[in-house]
């Protein structure tokens, strides 16, 4: 039926005016005349991190979304221009405290190509470990975050006590929970003796149990079901043209992978498939995550099957410097003989590597004479699927906001860094 | 390969509710719990946990490298009998960074992490402060441990657990500086000045100044090869 | 260069009781006879002694000099034996750069940037000028630096060469422009410490007397009410001094005006030819559009070679009796022991 | 002199119908015997005001908010892997948890902001114990009753329904965006469950003949549960959706609009809004075991005398109210049109198919 729309004189409420909304004033009388309001969900928001999105509501359904992310904006990198090459690797774990060994390793992938370090075998296969430990483990935080969203409580402790595992697994294998700093350029810092592994290695099956009652209970649960499916669609056109990335894109059903596409650390050596759906809804996008981390957790038994021996720092770091302890299986003694002076030689290098959440870019710009970096660029993936995030709200009702949010695995420190 | 479709006909919604509650019930008789009530019960954490850092005064050579190396400038160097490591715990990170720094393993990990402090500038733990552990009040009595064989169980048992950890030092590759090229040597005699263990002498002997190192007495640290200002010193290793 | 663990180095004679850099104060410094070179700036360890606009100085020396006697054993200036004339050399010619426009023939760019092209040298000092022509000294890494108009043409005041240098010398192989005082201190440089040898291609310029830029441009203002920020170009030619404005109009008057405002380091500098450099440039002896070069080391004669193999430059012939001319011409005006 | 005459009457009357529990017989004739505390015990155990004040009405709900608050998380925690509240009293475990939420409450400040309609603001919460606790007069447990009607049970399903126009008004009164959304939401939600609710009560009436809790507990030889199971599934949905409990906690969904209608309250205002569902789910409950499960017949135990029935549908109330926290871990939050498309068409249609069936029933004679 034809709606009608008397003329009345419409301003929009007094308190939109003093906050700063990253929207012109018209478009704000412009949803007001046509007596659609203006929700701000967020930036202190249960259900939404620290972004504020501007909803432009129609009754229940959302006409359009407009993101104002940069509440948790670091200046990440700003700050590592003036940060020693080896002092940026805490600072680039930050954006995503659960993801970090893939942020520590896109930065020091881009460190070790532009002095074409070569790494040793044994430190490929447990960097590649722990990249796949903080893949399941954001995989997880992501999946209770969704799970809280839509209400569902036993949803969000299941995976964060599965979590515990892998705390469990990176605290005994690097010394600290999450953010372990222990990727460096030529390796890591230490080497990780056979009790942690096989430690590791039982810990995936017991993982993989646990998930078992997180499934039924959960991923299984009609009413979760009923919450996600058919829910925040992106068709395989819109997710390529929004420039959606990792897993979301993935669920759209484009097969692009980069540890399959770059095939970097010993990736390539092992055989795993990517994951792909193709509905493209947000059940569909949850459920490609779910069946990534079992991926992940056969990737990590066949690296913990085939791991070579061997020191776990490269031999081209000791060279013509006069290190302290030249012992390749332990870092200790000679971290500042190494890396202290650490100079890039002029030029830019480029990596990019999986994350988590998706495509991880890093850009090293150096100016060849000083210990920093003249520019670092990183983009990371909640950056680059905000877009089709803010997209695929549209059209929905407003209480699924969450679940989509929640279907995305949006991370605002990640996105702003 | 392929995520498999899931059917929404009644049939699998009802073997859904069914699962879903019997999950629900099978866990409240016999939970899976993995919670440590933590101040009557500690988690055992591996001797490498990156705790509190503990300094031991004389195996450090005051090379400041644990001060050049901190990314959060975390910590100061204090002038006691020589320059020695202060930490600020408001700044650091606890990445450790110093402790693999330490060519002398002067810097001790401990698995002490649930530190109080008082006001902001207790935070500042200085040297004297950081050489013996701090008071430790400890009310836990069961240590429980993650044990993995069929499935997770959490081993607890009835033993207070030594947060200070034993760390054997790195056996280290001796070093002390040298003169290798004197004919660049100006005479600015910096060298010595900046040598914590004033191992280079200076003398004035007829017309000449005459510097020399003492060999046993050069700690290696390499503080002069770096204020040198015509690249005279470097460090040679100890054969 | 095996490791020694004693060594010594040679003390200069101390006339007065205080520290060195006192002694070079009251020798050299008050008595009128430093050139402003810097040198002493390039090799302090404690960079206490400032080179600007204005007299050499080290603000409380008495605190902070070490006493290491570095700038006593390398001033030019230290017990002074004036050199003069022509010196040895191995050829003399006259060219014209074709890549670049410069004061005459833009040689002393063109020899820089082969240079560095060669890889003789990996950064060069050059000296460019501010919008009132207040020289300010460049660290040029690359061929395209150099193509910025400010960088090239002579600026005819004091400028903070030297010190520059000890940032670099570290790392890199230098080259060097400069007057012939500041040739005689690269040499002592050179004598002094072997990291020195790092500076690979000193070029000298043939040199009257050199300025305090503010009494230059006071004396400009003033007498001649010529405001340099207009200026476009300044130069020299046979004892005329000529300032060419942006309006094209020019000014020019004899040199000898500038008496009263000359240095007192320079009226005692007999050295017109940059007699220690690798290479002397100037005006003096060739034809319009070429700088003339007096090649006095076998380096600057390879890097010669390469620019004219390249064909970067033309060759052209050079009257070395006009520069003989003008050495002997220094050695009357500047007498030494000076005259009052 | 009149106003000892009115005493002394009204002391007769309450002597007249007491409770007797030959348990504690001794201590009341003892107690009898004291002049001005013969007359509070005399009320005190006066049935009508024992019905009230103790077993089925304040007593009974003091110790379901407290019991239920408590098993409620625990309950949550044990499934979600987790311990549930536990410093408060260690050697309990935590039992007086809730005891120290309402403390807490109690002595909260009651912040009432500058644009909410204040005498509403802070009335309306105190006026939502009306329709709540309305019903409790016509619950009778035993012989221990307030009010005795034959259309006790049509009462006590109207007084329910008046609940949800209260929070509208509390969610209207306080003013704000998300207050707001969540009252209209609650106005939904009540479109939803009330229709099949009623219906499915009707069913039940309807196969008893008569509205009468006694004439209805007398009948269930078999509880109702088992004559017309559909009517007992659609009325255990309406109690979910009527106290808003997990797969139904759509107006105070706390991800989207924290907490809905009541997110602008505080204090005291706020532990009394908070108890009202906890309440409003022990009516339900008190009607569901009433209709299903035989109210209180069971094994009548002789020392307690008239409390033993009332005492055994206080625990059949309860045992229904500990397996619905059991919803709370287990299920999601449904959408709002999906909660509104289940009620009135699949649970609308389960209502009419129990409505068929308890006539079948009623006609079969079975029940007499």
């Amino acid at each position: 039926m034809k709606e009608i729309s008397i003329d009345v004189p419409v301003e929009p409420p007094a308190e939109l005016k003093p906050l700063f909304i990253p929207i012109p004033p018209e478009y704000v009388e412009d949803a007001y005349k046509k007596d659609e309001y203006l929700v701000l969900v967020g930036p202190q928001h249960p259900g939404s991190g620290h972004m504020r999105i501007i909803v432009r509501v129609d009754g229940d359904v959302i006409v359009d979304a407009i993101p104002d992310p940069g509440y948790v904006h670091r200046s990440m990198e700003k700050l590592a221009e003036n940060r020693l090459y080896i002092q940026n690797i805490p600072l680039f774990e930050r954006p995503a405290i659960m993801d970090n060994a893939n942020f520590n390793l896109g930065y020091i992938r881009a460190i070790e190509e532009a002095l074409d370090i070569e790494v040793p075998e044994r430190a490929k296969y447990l960097r590649m470990i722990m990249a796949e430990l903080c893949r399941i483990g954001t995989h997880l935080y992501d999946a209770a975050i969704l799970a809280v969203f839509i209400g569902h409580t036993t949803g969000f402790m299941y995976p964060f006590a599965i979590r515990e595992l892998i705390c469990e697994c990176l605290v005994k294998m690097t010394g600290v929970r999450f953010t372990s700093s222990f990727i460096i350029p030529g390796g890591i810092r230490r080497d990780a003796d056979n009790s942690v592994l096989d430690f590791v290695k039982k810990a995936t099956f017991e993982i993989e149990r646990r998930l078992k009652n997180f499934e039924k209970i959960f991923i299984k649960n009609p009413a979760t079901i009923a919450r996600l499916k058919d829910v925040g669609v992106l068709s395989k056109e819109e997710a390529i043209k929004y420039g959606v990335v990792g897993p979301f894109l993935r669920a759209s059903g484009v097969e692009y992978d980069v540890r399959k596409v770059e095939g970097y650390e010993a990736y390539d050596e092992l055989d795993w498939e990517i994951v792909v759906a193709d509905e493209g809804d947000g059940y569909s996008r949850f459920l490609v995550r779910v069946n990534e981390i079992n991926q992940s957790l056969n990737i990590i038994r066949q690296a913990i099957g085939r791991i070579p021996e061997g020191d776990v720092i490269s031999q081209d770091l000791f060279e013509n410097v006069n290190a302290n302890t030249k012992n390749p299986k332990d870092i200790r003694g000679a971290f500042y003989d190494l890396f202290a002076n650490l100079k890039l030689p002029l030029g830019e290098t480029t990596t990019l590597t999986e994350a988590a959440r998706g495509l991880l870019l890093y850009t090293i710009i150096s100016d060849g004479e000083s210990n920093v970096p003249y520019r670092v660029r990183i983009v990371s993936p909640g950056w680059l699927y905000l877009r089709g995030f803010m997209e695929s709200l549209r059209g929905e009702r407003l209480a699924d906001l969450q679940a989509i949010y929640g279907s995305f695995g949006y991370f605002p420190p990640e996105a702003d860094r | 390969m392929k995520v498999e479709k899931v059917e929404i006909d009644p049939i699998s919604r009802i073997i859904g509710h069914i699962n879903a509650i019997s999950v629900g019930v099978k866990q409240a008789i016999k939970p899976e719990r993995i919670t440590v009530e933590y101040p009557r019960e500690r988690r055992k954490l591996p001797d490498n946990f990156r705790g509190l850092i503990l300094f031991e005064k004389d195996r450090c050579i005051s090379c400041f490298r644990c001060a050049f190396i901190c990314p959060a400038n975390a910590i100061q160097m204090e002038l006691y009998d020589n320059y020695y490591p202060s930490i600020d715990y408001s700044k650091c990170i606890l990445c450790h960074f110093c402790v693999d720094s330490c060519p002398t393993t002067a810097l001790k990990q401990t698995k002490i992490h649930d530190v109080a402090f008082r006001d902001l500038d207790e935070m500042v733990v200085h040297t004297d402060e950081m050489i013996n552990p701090p008071k430790l009040v400890r009310e836990d009595k069961i240590t429980v441990e993650y044990k993995i064989d069929r499935e997770l169980i959490l081993e607890r048992r009835k033993e207070v657990e030594n947060l200070i950890v034993d760390v054997e030092p790195v056996e280290r590759i001796g070093y002390h500086s040298a003169c290798v090229n004197p004919q660049n040597c100006i005479g600015c005699a910096l060298c010595a000045r900046v040598c914590p263990a004033n191992a280079i002498s200076v003398k004035t002997e007829d017309e000449k100044r005459v510097l020399s190192i003492d060999v046993d007495k050069c700690t290696g640290c390499g503080l002069c090869v770096r204020e040198c200002p015509t690249k005279t010193l470097s460090l040679v290793e100890v054969v | 260069m095996e490791a020694i663990y004693k060594w010594s180095v040679e003390l200069p004679k101390r006339i007065h009781k205080a520290k060195y850099f006192g002694n070079l104060e009251a020798e050299v410094i008050d008595k009128g006879l430093c050139s402003h070179c810097g040198t002493c700036a390039a090799i302090c360890p404690v960079d206490g002694i400032i080179v600007e606009d204005k007299p050499i100085e080290f603000p409380n020396w008495k605190r902070d000099c070490v006493n290491c006697g570095a700038c006593v054993r390398v001033c030019p200036r230290w017990d002074y034996k004036p050199l003069n004339g022509i010196g040895e050399y191995i050829e003399v010619l006259s060219a014209k750069s074709k890549r670049f426009k410069g004061q005459d023939g833009a040689m002393v760019t063109e020899i820089m940037a082969s240079a560095l092209e060669m890889g003789v040298i990996d950064r060069a000092v050059f000296v460019g000028r501010d919008e009132n022509w207040k020289p300010v000294t460049a660290i040029v890494k690359d061929v395209e630096q150099l193509l910025e108009e400010t960088i090239r043409g002579t600026k005819y005041s004091f400028a903070d060469v030297m010190p520059r240098i000890k940032e670099l010398i570290k790392d890199y192989k230098v080259g060097v422009v400069g007057t012939p005082c500041m040739m005689s201190g690269v040499r002592r440089l050179q004598k002094e410490s072997e990291i020195f040898e790092n500076i690979k291609l000193a070029i000298g310029l043939f040199c009257t007397e050199n300025f305090y830029h503010w009494q230059l441009h006071e004396f400009l203002l003033k007498e001649k009410n010529v405001d340099m920020k207009d200026a476009v170009k300044t130069d020299i030619k046979k004892g005329k001094f000529i300032v060419k404005l942006r309006d094209g109009s020019k000014v020019s008057f004899p040199v000898k005006e500038f008496d009263p405002i000359i240095p007192s380091g320079c009226e005692v500098c007999q050295d017109f030819s940059a007699v220690e450099s690798d290479v002397s440039v100037g005006s003096v002896g060739s034809k319009g559009g070429y700088s003339s070069l007096i090649v006095r080391q076998e380096n600057a004669k390879e890097i010669l070679d390469y620019i004219f193999e390249k064909g970067y430059a033309e060759r052209g012939d050079m009257s070395i009796d006009a520069v003989q001319k003008l050495c002997d011409f220094k050695i009357k005006i500047h007498p030494y022991p000076p005259k009052h | 002199m009149e106003m000892l005459e009115v005493l002394v009457e009204m002391f007769e009357m309450f002597k007249s119908n007491m409770v007797n529990i030959p348990l504690i017989q001794p201590v009341i004739d003892a107690l009898m015997n004291i002049p001005i505390v013969n007359y509070i015990v005399a009320l005190v155990l006066w049935k009508p005001f024992f019905a009230i004040a103790i077993l089925p009405g304040l007593g009974g709900i003091m110790i379901v908010l407290l019991l239920m608050v408590y098993w409620e998380r625990k309950l949550t925690a044990r499934i979600q892997w987790r311990v549930g509240p536990l410093e408060v009293f260690r050697p309990l475990r935590g039992l007086i948890q809730p005891l120290a939420d309402g403390f807490r409450y109690f002595f909260q400040e009651v912040i009432v902001h500058v644009d909410s309609h204040r005498p509403y603001f802070v009335q309306l919460p105190i006026l939502t114990f009306i329709p709540v606790l309305l019903p409790i007069l016509f619950i009778p447990a035993g012989e221990i009753v307030a009010i005795r009607s034959s259309y006790a049970i049509q009462i006590i399903v109207a007084l329910i329904a008046l609940i949800p126009i209260t929070i509208i008004a509390i969610g209207w009164a306080s003013n704000s965006r998300f207050a707001y959304i969540g009252s209209v939401r609650e106005a939904m939600m009540y479109f939803a469950y009330e229709v099949p609710f009623v219906i499915a009560v009707l069913a039940m009436i309807l196969m008893y003949g008569s509205g009468d809790p006694y004439v209805i507990v007398e009948k269930q030889s078999v509880p109702g549960v088992i004559m017309n199971p559909i009517a007992f599934l659609v009325f255990f949905i309406a109690t979910l959706m009527a106290t808003s409990r997990l797969p139904f906690e759509i107006p105070e969904a706390d991800q989207e609009i924290a907490f809905g209608p009541f997110v602008e309250y505080s204090g005291i205002l706020f532990g009394i809004v908070m108890t009202l569902a906890y309440e409003k789910l022990y009516i339900m409950c008190l009607l569901m075991s009433i209709l299903f499960f035989g109210g209180w017949n069971g094994i009548s135990i002789p020392l307690l005398g008239d409390l033993s029935p009332a005492i055994w549908l206080f625990v059949k109330a309860v045992v229904v109210m500990l397996i619905v926290a059991l919803a709370r871990s287990i299920y999601p939050r449904f959408r709002l049109d999906q909660a509104l498309k289940l009620g009135w068409t699949s649970m609308l249609l389960i209502s009419l198919v129990s409505l068929a069936l308890a006539i079948v029933i009623r006609l079969s004679g079975w029940l007499g």
